[in-house]
């Protein structure tokens, strides 16, 4: 696609601007991450596309250098899909934040989940509205009050990892931002995986969530393992009943191989609709042939 | 006598096979080298509820539903009850008389027969669903309906897939009907139908065109979620799409519709979407994202019935407003409406390349009676058939042979507010999108002097696309008094009107529906009484003539869900 | 000598305190007596980018952002740069100067204070947020803001939650900088500041002013999905209507919100659900439902700039479209548009009466101005807080005293338009509600008849809602040549432009957008120069105004994302 | 809330209209089994909301008789919500086809079920899209053609209840619109369940469903017992097994007694805000004293 290129790509030449979060957001984890993976996996920008929802998550589109495209809140899976159909030679990355994915966008992402596309979807999950200034999220602690919940939400919340698990996801993963190396790790597998890697990164709000800090994390999150044999709903139960002793699972959860969906539905996907010549085919009159 | 000029309804209840009869009826004249143009009134339900399929059928092109019914073929009593006064003096009623003769009615002027067409068929070819070819061949007794094209269609239909045996019960159902009517010694001189040469092109509906004239041009993609009177464009689609690399997603929603042509447009592909009220609704915000953001993404929008789920198999035109105004904040788009199946091929391709060459969203305006109606198509030609995609770059060549990593100004402010394009994979091209407020990179920008620049140079497209858009089309003598302008599948029974009239006014249809061209309209309709006709409650096209005209126009409105006839539209402008 | 008229602009990094420095300084202002309005300019990103709030206070009404700043707090360079044009000669600036002081400016007509203001705070009190409290102080300085007041309110702030050395604190960095002012001999004698009497009112955002309104209107359902610039709204009635047993439901989206509000309204609950741009286009399909059902619902659409994601945090008023024609289908609806925080209030309860006396969808329209600023709302009255449910049956008492199982025709045709109403629970009650075409009791029917009785009478409520609507406002003399069409806060700086161009012309300010009344604007506009000013590209309210007048207007637009100055208004019009 | 009637009500009195489905579609067994349940419960029409979604199945909006609402294309769960917070004392019960339910309105379920509000959704679910002639839809068996699959559908289907089990909803089952008692059974213990319950019906659509057949159904259909003291992850591991072996587990799979949502959110669920007289009151100037 694009004439060979000795140069090295270095972490360093996926960031496009300085980011605008605040100083110890979370999300400075995330994007120091994906840059390392990207790095790590010699992904070319102008070959790469990240696909962003709204939110001070979304705000890594306008950071990230590559083919970066904002989506509206929500949106971020079926714009990802779109262009994974018209190209499937892209890598595409999405970002979501805990309200773009799994309030506003929940429905796209159980259905994504079922398709199995070649995509890799990160949620920048801060357990609360940032953007719009600390509204209770779908992932929020019960009981957490802010400005939508001054007397404590009273909402389950939300596991993305488990939806992810329960949909269909065949990638499902959990890391922390707090720990970027490890996080990179988790992003370089996510991306190499075929299918739809799900990775739910736990990143704090050091703006408007008081109660999740990197402190109130760091004492709970707990690394599982030897998931490996098991069953979505072996490992849902797993997950579970480490969160019932007050810990967060983090770790690539499942694993599995399976077809994509681009290649279930494209003829060819090594030849992408987006570069096809669409000059008009004579044998397309053919096609009208039976309504003479 | 009339001969080759016929118009027949058949009612009966949804799953009595109103539809199939129809439909076969439909295609035997076309190949008798007819014109044809169908009025399907069906419910939204699938069994039960009263159906009606009317025919028209002429030597000489049709456009509109009848004003008046020269044979009714009626399953139940319920469909007596419901045309009767729309039958036409010396007309023909074929009444199904398995469970009932018709005995009395109000009307003396007509021919009735009572054909036990379910017993007919049940008899000579063992299954009642036979019924509507007995039906058939009682039409055939006093018409004339050729035997032969009529095998032909049998033997293209069920030769294949099930058997002669199936052709032949047919048959032997059609002879009955003939021979039945024959044996009663009714009347057979007052309409006459005969070959009229060669078929006079394709019979298709306007959906049937609209998704054919999408693929031609060029498009690849397609994601909608089903919807009447929409999903034949999808169902075709879905036939035909894979074989050409292409691809149709059914979505979970209309949402994900457009967002997912929205990708797919970004990237490349040719992509489309379709719906109707409901979904365009849904589809607002995304629309304003298109525009944004300045991906081509063709919207095709079959109106039916509104309000809100209103009225699902209904026609109506009252989606102007929303197609036009509709979205919150000011963005460009560009509304098409083409009168009928042909126009609507030619006008998708249109779409496309005017969606491609001004980077914003086309939506495509057609109403539920040009989308799901049969027309007799005389062409679907090849040349109209050409691919512009204006200013996109060739995503195989480096923008910049020195650095395939390089940036671009995806929306550099032009003179034409159109601004070269590349798309991901593109060296070189790199660029940032957003629904945010940007700079010519695409990068978030909220600078008060970018932001003019940025709305001005995508409105300026607009102004650029004008002169490049489908003008009006005029039809008539435009030194008579009174105009009567319209759009969509209006066009139809205005033009009939305006023969009927005897060209006491004449007909400017409008096929741009935004940007509204007023220069257009002007020489038309100065010193004239000016007269607009539309299918909906508000008069939204009026609306729009009259903000643009700067004076009142005489409103004809029909709201109750069916298209207008010839004659309504005639009366409203002469009375 | 200025005296009781000021305008001060705080600028600095989104997270410098800008916005809290601004409200505490309004709230000063305001105690003292004076008339506020603020002009809050922030980015829709937490921090790190440009914001400022400017505030202007005065002896009389002040009703928009000033023409020109007498004072600029700076945080930082950049605010300079940004903001120096438009320092009013003789005017005020009040530099940070920890990290280095201000030298040259192109100006020579200001006075340049460099204070080290972290500085100064971290060694007075020991926190380098006091800053704002020292900046406070140099104001105070050279304009006699009134350090007792700033003392009451430390108190009523610190003193209960943080104790006496918190608001001692503060008053020490208060304290600091106007010794610092005042030690570098600078010249106190062009701004004068000094008590005015009681404060003048309640000091409310617009949102505020809503919120109130909608709970004495008696709403207790609240659905909504966060969204800026209409969050507080959520906000405010999260927290007080659960105390009279309402309830404020965060949805998963604004789909789900507006239905969660028509399911409310549906079974007799006051409901409303509020949300910007984005969330107004996708409540688009539930507003046609609401519509259709004849449910009450008030929408409040707080309006920034668009398209698409466009400008969160800036002003636009090009929602008029949307809210006046948006959604497929033709139906009723009511959009109101209120001009300060206070006729919030009133319209607010207003729209609540006429949702439910007419039974459809009521859209407030508000832009971020008034959404989001700060002002002097001199009463919020009592005896406005009137409640009118229209044709609802009393539920507790059975509509059929013989069987509590019978049917009611819930959309009986009446002359109105308007149908007495149940709510579920009413014995005797009983009906069917669809968002499909439906009989009086609400059966669906697509029969021609019943559909042409139904769209009639959902109309004709506009009709006998006209007369009751709130009326367009008329300021100044009518017999000037030149008439001045607004809506919303750009009421505030055409009435300022009006007064600064001596009756030039005057000014109509529309407060129902929809239905849109004619007849309440011709006779202010004949023969009259007619101009129409507003926040948006297209000229959505000119383009209504064009269309009922049936001539064209001059249009004043502005769509930075910036509210008009007075200044601009006028000239555009005596230009 | 209404004067005491002695009158019996009667499975009759529930029908307001003969329903016009097409003879054999399933949906005329669950419009049996619901008029016998709500018969069983002696619920009064007049206390008793019925709110139903866009399709086939959503006609029955127009069938029951009772306050009955007929809502946008999936919508019916937030629908639901309003008049249930607005009224806590109606019985309000929900009727979605598959379509309603898991496409375009699967958020608004993973929603609800955190939620658990005290309401009754039924699943009229026939593994197609009915109304619109016969596409496939979210519950459509892999690889089935329809007029929008015609080379076969290529998504994984969604199974109704294990998204309910996932999503929390307090009461999880499965039931056969062939069987209208056992179905009947089901139902009134729904609707006797306060929380939110989830009944998913088997219902063939005998026009546009040619492969899941009443034949079909009956060969698969097993019920399943014993999953009492199981956890949800248990369970969905239980009846993933039992599909696995080809078959289609039917009964009550889940019941828990929690708090709904309106004893969480309103202060007084007893004194409906649909009844409160609103007269303002003095007090609420006090709110504003603030603004002073
Ligand atoms: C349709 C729509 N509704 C609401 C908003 C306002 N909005 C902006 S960001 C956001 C949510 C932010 O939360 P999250 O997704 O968790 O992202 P975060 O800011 O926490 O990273 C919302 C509701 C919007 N932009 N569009
Ligand atoms: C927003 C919207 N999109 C699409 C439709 C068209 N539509 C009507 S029913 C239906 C789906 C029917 O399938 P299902 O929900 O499974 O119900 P069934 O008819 O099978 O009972 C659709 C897509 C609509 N009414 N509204
Ligand atoms: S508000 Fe929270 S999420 Fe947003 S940038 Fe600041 S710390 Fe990060
Ligand atoms: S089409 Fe299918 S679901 Fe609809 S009524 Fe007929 S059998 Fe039932
Ligand atoms: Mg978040
Ligand atoms: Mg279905």
């Amino acid at each position: 696609m694009s004439p060979v290129t000795e140069v090295k790509l270095t972490p360093r030449i996926y960031e496009a601007k300085k980011p605008g979060w605040c100083p110890g957001c979370g999300d400075y984890g995330i994007f120091a991450a994906i840059k390392m993976a990207l790095s790590e996996l010699q992904i070319r920008p102008h070959e790469l596309v990240s696909v962003a929802g709204i939110g001070c998550s979304g705000k890594i589109s306008d950071y990230i250098y590559c083919y970066s495209v904002h989506t509206l809140h929500g949106r971020v899976m079926p714009v990802m899909l779109g262009i994974k159909l018209a190209n499937p030679k892209l890598t595409v990355i999405g970002f979501s934040g805990d309200g773009d994915a799994f309030a506003i966008g929940m429905s796209h992402f159980i259905h994504m989940a079922r398709r199995n596309p070649d995509l890799t979807y990160i949620i920048m999950d801060n357990q609360i509205y940032g953007l719009t200034k600390g509204q209770y999220s779908p992932t929020s602690n019960p009981g957490m009050r802010t400005g939508s919940s001054p007397y404590g939400s009273k909402e389950e919340p939300i596991d993305g990892a488990a939806v992810a698990l329960s949909a269909g996801a065949t990638f499902v993963a959990r890391g922390f931002s707090g720990d970027p190396k490890g996080l990179k790790e988790i992003f370089v597998k996510a991306i190499r995986h075929r299918g739809f890697s799900v990775v739910d990164v736990i990143s704090p709000c050091v703006t408007f969530n008081r109660i999740n800090t990197y402190d109130w994390y760091r004492q709970r999150i707990t690394p599982v393992e030897g998931l490996e044999n098991k069953s979505r709903a072996e490992i849902l139960e797993h997950l579970m009943r480490v969160k019932a002793q007050g810990k967060i699972p983090v770790g690539i959860f499942y694993e599995e191989n399976t077809r994509t969906y681009e290649e279930e539905v494209l003829l060819n996907p090594e030849e992408p609709m987006a570069l096809q010549d669409l000059t008009p085919r004579e044998e397309f009159w053919d096609l009208v042939e039976i309504y003479r | 006598m009339k001969v080759n000029d016929i118009a027949v309804r058949i009612g009966g209840q949804a799953g009595d096979g109103a539809l199939t009869t129809g439909d076969t009826l439909a295609l035997v004249l076309h190949r008798m080298g007819l014109y044809v143009i169908t009025f399907k009134d069906f419910p939204s339900q699938i069994r039960g509820i009263h159906t009606n399929y009317t025919i028209r059928a002429s030597a000489k092109p049709v456009q509109a539903r009848p004003d008046t019914l020269d044979v009714l073929m009626a399953f139940d009593h319920d469909s007596i009850e419901r045309h009767l006064h729309e039958m036409a003096p010396g007309g023909y009623i074929i009444y199904e008389s398995s469970r009932g003769e018709l005995k009395e009615i109000p009307r003396d002027d007509l021919v009735v027969i009572n054909v036990p067409l379910r017993k007919i068929a049940q008899e000579v070819a063992g299954r009642e669903v036979m019924k509507n070819t007995v039906a058939l061949g009682v039409l055939a007794a006093f018409t004339g309906l050729d035997r032969q094209v009529m095998e032909d269609i049998l033997k293209e239909r069920f030769l294949k897939r099930k058997g002669m045996a199936v052709v032949e019960a047919n048959l032997k159902a059609f002879d009955a009907g003939y021979d039945f009517y024959q044996q009663a010694g009714l009347p057979t001189d007052h309409l006459k139908l005969q070959r009229n040469g060669e078929p006079k092109g394709y019979l298709m509906i306007g959906n049937e065109a609209i998704a054919f004239g999408a693929l031609v041009a060029g498009c690849r993609f397609y994601a909608g979620y089903p919807i009447t009177p929409a999903s034949e464009i999808m169902e075709w689609l879905a036939k035909f799409l894979p074989k050409y690399n292409g691809v149709v997603v059914q979505a979970e929603d209309e949402i994900a519709s457009i967002n997912l042509a929205a990708g797919a447009a970004l990237a490349g592909a040719r992509a489309m979407t379709a719906t109707s009220g409901p979904g365009l609704s849904l589809m607002t915000e995304g629309l304003g994202y298109i525009a944004t953001i300045e991906a081509p993404v063709v919207l095709v929008n079959t109106t039916r019935s509104g309000p809100s789920t209103g009225m699902p198999t209904k026609t109506e035109q009252s989606d102007i407003f929303h197609s036009v105004f509709g979205g919150h904040g000011d963005f460009p788009r560009i509304v098409l409406s083409p009168k009928d199946a042909q126009e609507a091929y030619l006008l998708t391709i249109e779409a496309f390349n005017l969606a491609e060459e001004f980077q914003l969203p086309v939506i495509f305006f057609v109403d539920q009676f040009l989308a799901q109606n049969k027309y007799t198509v005389p062409d679907l030609p090849r040349e109209a058939a050409q691919v512009r995609r204006g200013e996109l770059l060739d995503p195989t060549k480096s923008v910049n042979p020195d650095d395939p990593e390089a940036t671009f100004p995806r929306y550099r402010v032009t003179e034409s507010g159109v601004s070269p394009r590349t798309i991901p994979g593109t060296p070189g091209g790199i660029h940032w999108v957003t629904g945010l407020e940007h700079t010519e990179y695409g990068h978030v920008s909220t600078y008060a002097k970018n932001r003019v620049e940025q709305m001005n140079k995508r409105f300026r497209k607009l102004e650029t696309a004008r002169p490049r858009l489908p003008k009006p089309v005029v039809y008539g003598d435009p030194k008579a008094e009174r105009v009567l302008i319209v759009t969509g599948s209006t066009t139809g029974p205005a033009l009939e009107a305006m023969e009927q009239a005897d060209g006491a006014f004449f007909v400017v249809q409008v096929r741009t529906l935004w940007p509204f061209d007023v220069n257009d309209l002007k020489a038309y309709t100065e010193n004239k009484a000016v007269y607009v006709a539309e299918v909906d409650y508000q008069g939204q096209l009026a609306f729009l003539v009259e903000h643009h005209l700067g004076r009142k126009v005489h409103r004809v409105v029909k709201y109750n869900g069916r298209p207008f006839r010839p004659s309504e539209i005639k009366e409203a402008l002469l009375s």
